[in-house]
């Protein structure tokens, strides 16, 4: 699913049990990231959970390729759908996203609090950051 | 009567996300009755002024109802008046005792900590082993998160601590300690003796004189009363023989650039303006907590705890740690291997507020050999309605974690 | 205007012994509008619980609430939110920096400080010194009470010294020091500026980038605030080189028995459960404060003040001391040899609240040569009928005293 | 005066300036301590102005005498008055002598708080203090 897709399914369910269900199917269906690479460097801070993330640029066409894991299924899940819109896109692409803003839209605004629960907003964070460090 | 209570606590008739709120958090803070709400707004907007310097009638009047908390809060303690130094919170009230306490430590002196202790409980005895080459000894528990006492009065003996700090309730399991004998097998060696009565200050109403211990360190926000408000117990020679911590205005008796002298304890460990507003919304806690019939909220508190307990066995996969006989109303569990996250997230969906993560006790943590728990803190003002709402909540979580 | 803002104090429209409250005690600390009451309140009944930890909507919204509030303050004093620090007060703010920057001082360094300093801005740097053999110099002032700034910035490039700690505003006096050219002068040295903004901050609205200090102070009490809670700005790099003061809870990255990790400035500089409600209702304290049209209050301010002195001149035997040029609106006086306590006593049997004697400032009381001061603070909610029934009530207590 | 008379005349009295103004007087005809008595010992703790106070016992009737001075008016005043309710009493009778309803009946309890700004309520225990170590 493209973030598109994952837009109107989320928006088409109603309720936060559907919408969080929806999120863990996306977080089941996001490959586990291997062992070795679960390293301290890719661990994003400022996640109760343990949140793995790694960014890189695809050589052929110098689009963004992530890969993440997280130990919690939500977390896996707010991964998926934040995979969703870096991936493939170009480094100038990437920094025109506002995640914040396509959360809000999903009613997942709450995932951006600075609780440290969870950490989208770190995680966001550590993106935008390492997508300026990449150009 | 519990009814008749809640109706004290506004908050807990909100609805969070339009559900009707179970909040299942007071060892992370209490809600507050509407006579602490009201003791607050009254003094902003009717008596507020500083306190202590002022010729002037709002500030003598001021003055004499902050003062007069101390008096009610050593009351409520059983201890003196001068024995109480009002601090930002339990942290603030810690660290001001390790600092003094640096001073009468030395090279291989033994610090006995058990591993239930919050971090606030930990770091600033770290520090201060740091600062003197003193050691920090843990107390032996159980795999399961159970205080090994008789094993605990035995290394007592055999280490001889210069100092004890150990935390009358457990925030992170509710696990109530028996402090009373592990001081009185501490005295033996002039131990001096601390205790963190964050979860005990509501539930138990420790009486310190019976206690025996020499300090006592709490925080007003988990006993009803406002944030950014705290205390500490000292006996009072001891306490009077700690070093100044911190310094500056309405703790000195004089001062000079050539030289400065300090007031008697408490005000030598008071310096500045204090949280006047917290001290007399504390004040209308400690009221609050005085006018409640304590037998009957016991029992009310006992009767819901084992009511939990006992819905949360019928759970296959639920793990509950820590001592349930012996507790504050605290249940932390897990369930098979799901993340603590997931499931305070999906129970948050359904209004129930619990508590997950380490509690800030890592150290317990890694001794139960788990990331965290979840953690359900109870207070006299839940009833059988929120733990029923819990239950089948938490059950639709398993079975959507399960599918 | 200033009727219609006068309306949002509860406080002041209180009968005080049955007479009209003329409170002149701002200095002390302000009264509060009725959207910071509201905001404490609010939190309480409805919003009620502890930041940083939590996974449900409650804990989830504070904290969104209360780091927005950090945003807020950072934005008032135009700095970055990561180099706000929440404390207790001014004074916790001072002795977390001269902690701090003990380890930057060495044997004989010169640590300089104005003699208008409140005594939270002397012991610290007083106990830092003992600590380091650093020693504390005083910057030159007239006999009246005026800082001498000539003299003063030559001792700096003289002494070169290693801190400068300095009030923006003197307490006692109200006189407004230009710590800007100070704090210039000492940069040639990479003297570490510290400036005790408790005075200047609601008055003076500091624009610290312009300023160029490396550290600022405030409580929140003394603007428009809620007590319990001040604050520091640190530059982040000095500031995040300081080593942890007070430990505990939420500053800590990872704690085990064999140790501990810290996180980065703010958070590593504030262990422990925070005083949410302050913060909440500091932050309607300072939309109130954004809100006021500032050109309009200074000018009524201004207006006020000229009016009170120029009233007090015309009583003979009235001395005023320091600085009435630049000054925040503080009238200190004494009347010939009568003691402070009396005229201050007596005033207030009129309804009128001001402060006497050495304001925490003995040192400057030395310089002086006098036990203390009557001291008249304004803020811009008092009017000219305030300063009318002060003036007649001054002269009936001075009559009084001259029987 | 004695403590009768004293608070006969503050009960006639109304409104705040006239008693101050009455306290005032008291105060003017206390003897002023001789400046050799003005010891830090006799200093009272816990008073913004300076307040002397010395306990001793007259010789032959075994009764309290109380010397006093204070450098401001009110307070000399207010010394007056306590010295009025213990001079020439017995030791014994001192200790049941409740200054702090005294002050209550007379409309001064505000005196009696635990502001530093004035120290009634230190001086009345240092007396009690003093005269348990009289006995
Ligand atoms: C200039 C100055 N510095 C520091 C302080 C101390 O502030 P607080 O008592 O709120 O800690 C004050 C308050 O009296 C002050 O006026
Ligand atoms: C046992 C215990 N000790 C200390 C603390 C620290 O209290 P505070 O955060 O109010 O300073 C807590 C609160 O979480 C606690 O539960």
């Amino acid at each position: 699913m493209d973030i598109i897709q994952i837009q109107e399914k989320l928006n088409s369910l109603s309720g936060w049990q559907a919408k969080y269900r929806e999120i863990m199917l996306l977080g089941k269906k996001l490959p586990s990231l291997p062992e070795p690479l679960k390293t301290s460097e890719a661990l994003v801070k400022g996640c109760e959970s343990n949140v793995w993330l790694h960014i890189d640029l695809d050589e052929s066409q110098q689009r963004l390729v992530l890969i993440a894991d997280s130990d919690t299924r939500i977390v896996k899940g707010l991964l998926a759908i934040i995979l969703a819109c870096y991936n493939h896109t170009l480094p100038n692409e990437a920094k025109d996203i506002d995640a914040y803003q396509l959360f809000e839209e999903m009613g997942l605004i709450k995932h951006l609090s600075p609780s440290r629960g969870n950490g989208v907003k770190a995680i966001v964070e550590r993106i935008q950051q390492q997508v300026n460090m990449l150009q | 009567m519990i009814e008749q209570l809640r109706k004290d606590f506004p908050l807990l008739h909100q609805l969070v996300d339009e559900q009707p709120l179970c909040y299942f958090d007071s060892a992370a803070t209490t809600q507050k009755p509407q006579s602490v709400i009201d003791a607050v707004s009254h003094f902003y907007q009717l008596e507020n002024a500083n306190v202590h310097r002022g010729a002037h009638t709002l500030s003598a009047d001021a003055t004499t109802k902050y003062e007069a908390v101390r008096d009610k809060l050593a009351q409520y303690l059983n201890v003196q008046r001068n024995e109480i130094v009002w601090t930002k919170g339990a942290t603030d009230s810690l660290n001001l005792i390790a600092h003094g306490l640096s001073e009468k430590l030395a090279q291989d002196d033994v610090i006995a900590l058990s591993p239930f202790e919050h971090h606030a409980n930990i770091v600033p005895w770290q520090q201060a082993a740091a600062r003197t080459g003193a050691k920090i000894v843990v107390l032996p528990a159980s795999k399961d998160g159970v205080l090994d006492h008789t094993a605990s009065i035995e290394l007592i003996h055999e280490l001889k601590p210069t100092i004890l700090s150990i935390c009358h309730a457990s925030n992170a399991l509710g696990n109530i300690h028996d402090v009373k004998s592990l001081i009185e097998a501490s005295k033996a060696y002039s131990t001096i003796t601390v205790v963190d009565g964050a979860q005990s200050f509501m539930h138990l109403k420790p009486d310190l004189t019976q206690l025996g211990c020499d300090f006592f360190v709490f925080s007003a926000h988990k006993a009803l009363g406002p944030t950014g408000l705290g205390g500490l117990f000292g006996r009072f020679e001891l306490l009077n023989s700690l070093p100044v911590y911190q310094t500056g205005g309405e703790m000195i008796d004089t001062v000079s650039f050539s030289g400065t002298t300090f007031r008697q304890a408490p005000e030598k460990f008071e310096p500045g303006t204090p949280n006047i507003s917290g001290v007399l919304g504390f004040g209308a806690a400690l009221d609050y907590l005085n006018n409640i019939e304590r037998n009957a909220l016991i029992e009310h508190e006992h009767t819901l705890y084992q009511y939990l307990v006992s819905n949360l066995q019928k759970i296959a996969g639920i793990k509950m740690w820590g001592d349930t006989t012996h507790n504050i109303g605290v249940v932390s569990f897990t369930y098979k291997d799901e993340h603590h996250f997931d499931i305070a997230t999906l129970l948050n969906t359904y209004g129930v507020a619990v508590r997950s993560g380490h509690h800030c006790t890592q150290p317990l943590m890694a001794h139960l050999d788990i990331p965290g728990t979840i953690r359900v803190s109870l207070a006299f003002y839940n009833n059988q309605q929120d733990i029923d709402t819990f239950i089948s909540a938490l059950i639709e979580t398993i079975e959507m974690l399960e599918e």
